[in-house]
């Protein structure tokens, strides 16, 4: 068993309204000139059976451009597996 | 085991079964005797509101449903009030959200669609943490609202420190069914099924327990309740297309399935066979799936031919749904789990908690913080109070115009007014007034109801019912039970006087600070009305102002 | 036209827009997703709402859907395809219309009545449709995006403007580029917006009694 | 200069209706079996300036908390911070 990341986040050049606003008005002011940038972006978790982690990622990464997890025009991911001690698999 | 009872309900148990129930039994006793279910402090003043009337349809039994009044055409309207106070206190965006989901389950047990919602929200001082509650209110209540395509086309937001810790979520819905459709939440029959759609899981359970065993430490867990309006569309539109093949419907609220099939059964019996509960997390107790209240579920009682029919219609879109037991003769509420009997107890016990009336004393009240003020501060004072500014920001956040039938929309005018399917124009309003309540309940609980009224003249209408909402502190305490006491006597009083029936109602005790001092008292009203003639809309472009009344 | 009004689970204007599509002489029909026969219908329309609870983003769990494919092919086939606000959403994410719907500059869900301007006449929907028109929005995710700016002004076809008809950034409710408001595709048949036309299209209603949405739903009457 | 990633996302126990719809209506038809759990979160990338990769952390940590960026009753965060080589410190 894998658990894998799969993180969604607007590509470089496309807005991050969300990021923006976090900084300017939450971070900003509270921790002037610490923080650069703040992006946001969504988090998805599974829990895959695959029998290594190069093919539970795959899995992900097909299964978020097959099922449109990700717009290609605004979103680039990121997939990240790590086996599961306990996992059947 | 945490319960509620007092030692003397608990005797009283005893007495009855002649012996010591067990734990799911002290838990489903302890659910269905709870202030929320019973009303056993405020059962006796309730009933002396006005609930009859020559339009109304269906009136409140037993103050466990909304009530229904004639609209004309053979069109019925149900009209429900509730509040979710405590969750929205800890999780505002789940709290608030998960209240709208409530009300509107209310409404289609009725067999009725839902057409409007209006949302009172009091919150506190507007600190971090204030700011923080009112914006995640506000898009909680748009969340599942606009979700499930209902517009909310009015309420209130108010500001008074009195709410700091304990904010009021108040949401109200209206909704149609033809009069001779209307379906009942209680059976009359012995032999139809108990069919139960929607996932049963941890949400709402007493926590101590569970967590203990499994989530050390997370104690409010099972309190978090986590809205999923997606699932509540798909109840909505599945349980107006199965309504006509139902015999009742009840909702899934407070108590979850021991007071739901209790009430359902109403002095019947019913056998529940709690393995065929679908469930959402595989290791849930039996007793426990009794009392979980997990939202977006709906019991039905079917006759045993269209089980196969309805839960198809939930089942095609990949909804659970599952017969789970039957109602009976014998007047014995019994959970099973695989042919075990996990708690069996007397319908009659589970119903008739004993009713309690608490010592109550008029509080001493000072006027002392009155002082002279310019009159130049005090314009500017009330012109700026966060009450007064415009709610815009708030209102543009839920969709008003769904349903394409609202006339009047939040910001035109002092009450929203929507198009019936007769044509005919509704008109509804809510209002409360802690300031005045806090000074004399008795006179606030009878301007309310006329605030109410003259904001339904304004856009020309004639009130037609009221629901009423009763927010106070613990009721133990005697200036909170004799505050109580005076505004049911002040909005039944007003009520009377201008005919206007009290269709429903609820009540929430127990609104306290941290250091518990009790919320101003805040009884609040949702009137109905109908527009006669013109009706009244639109900014005036020219003509003289005119006062009416003494000043 | 005999017109499908397209119902996934979550969908919450169909009742509006097939109220709206009689209102113009449409033989309309609200249909299921999951019974959804391409060749019975000469159009077909996909409302607003939540489709699937707008999870993940909004339209893309009802854009994987066999539905979506059967709408692709009446597009390529030139019949007449809408989507208002979560049905524009739907196309984009079925990649029927090029772009991407993202969420509001301000965070928020928006209800408001706006004016957009009719920027192309080869469409069935706007060859002979007033100026401008005036219509709600309400939506959470609705700044149109194209990372192609010459594409995008080729496609659009409502931009929102303001009183006297410029498309300033006040005017533009969202933070859409180019006050994109609505596009549709190069052959004109397929139509995605944001404002709702079906909440403009009964005078007891609209703010000022205008009913412009029925400019947009009248193809389907013919 | 780090890169910290915060992730929020329903506790344990808590349910999670946009990971469930997902499961349900995206991932189990498409690969039955395959996938036993699904959960949504959000994602959030700050560029910090530290010290140290500890300092990084806690400091992300200490504004989670502060600001609200969650609600401790519903969700539980991870905090995990990188150190940037071209980073300043
Ligand atoms: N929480 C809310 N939800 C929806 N509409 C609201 C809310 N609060 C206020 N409104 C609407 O905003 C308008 C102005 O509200 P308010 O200033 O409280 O008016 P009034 O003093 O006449 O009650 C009304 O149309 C009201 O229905």
């Amino acid at each position: 068993m894998y658990r894998v990341e799969l993180i969604v986040i607007n590509k470089d050049g496309v807005r991050d309204p969300e990021g923006e606003t976090l900084k300017r008005y939450v971070l900003d002011p509270e921790v002037p000139n610490r923080i650069s940038s703040a992006r946001v972006g969504k988090f998805i978790e599974l829990l895959v059976d695959a029998s290594s982690k190069e093919e539970a990622e795959r899995l992900v990464a097909k299964l978020a451009e097959e099922k449109r997890l990700y717009n290609p025009i605004v979103h680039k991911i990121r997939v990240r597996a790590e086996r599961l001690e306990d996992g059947s698999s | 085991m945490m319960l509620t009872l007092s030692q003397r309900e608990m005797e009283v148990v005893r007495r009855v079964l002649n012996r010591e129930p067990n734990e799911a039994e002290w838990k489903l006793v302890d659910a269905l005797w709870s202030e929320h279910c019973s009303y056993k402090s405020s059962k006796v003043f309730l009933r002396s509101l006005p609930s009859t009337g020559p339009n109304v349809v269906m009136s409140v039994e037993d103050w466990q449903d909304a009530g229904a009044v004639d609209v004309g055409d053979g069109w019925a309207l149900v009209l429900k009030v509730e509040s979710h106070n405590h969750p929205s206190a800890i999780d505002p965006f789940n709290g608030a959200a998960t209240g709208v989901g409530g009300i509107l389950r209310d409404i289609i047990s009725k067999g009725a669609r839902p057409i409007a919602l209006l949302d009172m929200i009091r919150v506190g001082r507007l600190d971090q943490k204030g700011k923080w509650l009112v914006k995640n209110i506000i898009s909680g209540i748009g969340f599942y609202g606009n979700s499930v395509g209902v517009p909310v086309v009015g309420g209130e937001l108010s500001f008074d420190e009195t709410y700091n810790d304990n904010p009021l979520v108040d949401v109200a819905c209206v909704g149609v069914v033809k009069k001779d459709s209307i379906v009942p939440s209680v059976v009359k029959e012995s032999g139809l099924k108990l069919v139960l759609v929607g996932f049963t899981g941890l949400d709402g359970l007493g926590g101590a327990s569970f967590a203990s065993r499994k989530l050390s430490g997370l104690d409010e867990i099972g309190a978090v309740q986590i809205a999923d309006p997606f699932a509540g569309k798909v109840i909505i539109d599945l349980t107006l297309e199965v309504a006509k093949d139902v015999s009742a419907i009840k909702d899934l609220g407070g108590g979850g399935l021991a007071v739901a099939v209790t009430e359902m059964a109403n002095g019947l019996g019913a056998v529940v066979n709690l393995e065929k509960v679908p469930l959402r997390y595989r290791d849930l107790l039996p007793e426990e799936i009794i009392i979980s209240e997990t939202q977006e579920r709906m019991l039905f009682a079917v006759k045993p031919e269209k089980v196969e029919a309805v839960c198809s219609k939930f089942q095609e879109l990949n909804y659970p749904c599952a017969e789970i037991g039957e109602i009976s003769t014998e007047p014995t509420i019994r959970f099973l789990y695989k042919g075990e009997t996990v708690a069996q107890l007397p319908s009659d016990l589970l119903l008739n908690p004993p009713l309690v009336v608490w010592p109550a004393e008029r509080k001493e009240r000072s006027n002392s913080d009155s002082r002279p003020v310019e009159l130049k501060e005090a314009i500017v004072r009330v012109m700026t109070h966060p009450d007064l500014v415009s709610k815009e920001w708030a209102y543009s956040q839920f969709d008003y115009e769904v349903g394409t039938s609202t006339v009047v929309k939040p910001g035109d005018g002092d009450s929203a007014v929507v198009e019936l399917p007769n044509g005919r124009l509704l008109a509804l309003k809510g209002d409360a007034n802690q300031d005045l309540c806090s000074e004399d309940s008795y006179e606030c609980g009878k301007a309310i109801v006329a605030e109410t009224y003259r904001n339904l003249a304004t856009v020309g209408a004639r009130g037609i019912a009221l629901v009423d909402h009763l927010q106070f502190g613990d009721p133990r305490k005697p200036e909170v039970y004799h505050d109580f006491i005076e505004a049911v006597r002040g909005i039944s009083e007003a009520s009377k006087f201008f005919s206007i029936p009290v269709v429903g109602g609820k009540v929430s005790f127990h609104n306290e600070d941290k250091e518990g001092n009790p919320i101003k008292p805040t009884p609040l009203v949702v009137m109905a009305g109908l527009v006669e003639g013109k009706l009244g809309k639109g900014k005036p472009q020219e003509g003289s102002l005119v006062l009416l009344g003494l000043t | 036209m005999r017109t499908a009004v397209l119902k996934f689970p979550g969908t919450t204007c169909e009742i509006d827009v097939a109220k709206a599509l009689k209102k113009v002489g449409a033989e309309v029909e609200v249909v299921q997703f999951n019974k959804f026969d391409p060749d019975r219908y000469g159009g077909v329309v996909i409302p607003g709402g939540f489709s699937f609870g707008d999870y993940i983003r909004a339209g893309t769990i009802a854009a994987n859907s066999e539905a979506m494919k059967r709408v692709k092919d009446m597009a390529d086939e030139g019949k007449l395809v809408l989507g208002i606000c979560n049905g524009f959403q739907i196309l984009v994410e079925s990649n029927i219309l090029k772009g991407a719907l993202l969420p509001n500059l301000n965070l928020r869900f928006i209800t408001r009545w706006v004016r957009v301007k009719v920027r192309r006449r080869d469409t069935q929907f706007t060859k002979d449709s007033k100026e401008t028109l005036f219509m709600p929005i309400a939506h959470m995710e609705g700044r149109y995006f194209l990372d192609d700016e010459e594409l995008a002004s080729r496609l659009s076809l409502f931009q929102y403007v303001d009183e006297s008809g410029l498309p300033t950034p006040e005017a533009n409710p969202n933070g859409s580029i180019l006050n994109i408001a609505g596009i549709s595709n190069d052959a004109g048949n397929v139509v995605g917006l944001m404002p709702h036309p079906e909440r403009a299209s009964f005078s007891t209603i609209s703010p000022d009694g205008s009913t412009d949405g029925l400019e947009i739903l009248k193809v389907f009457g013919k």
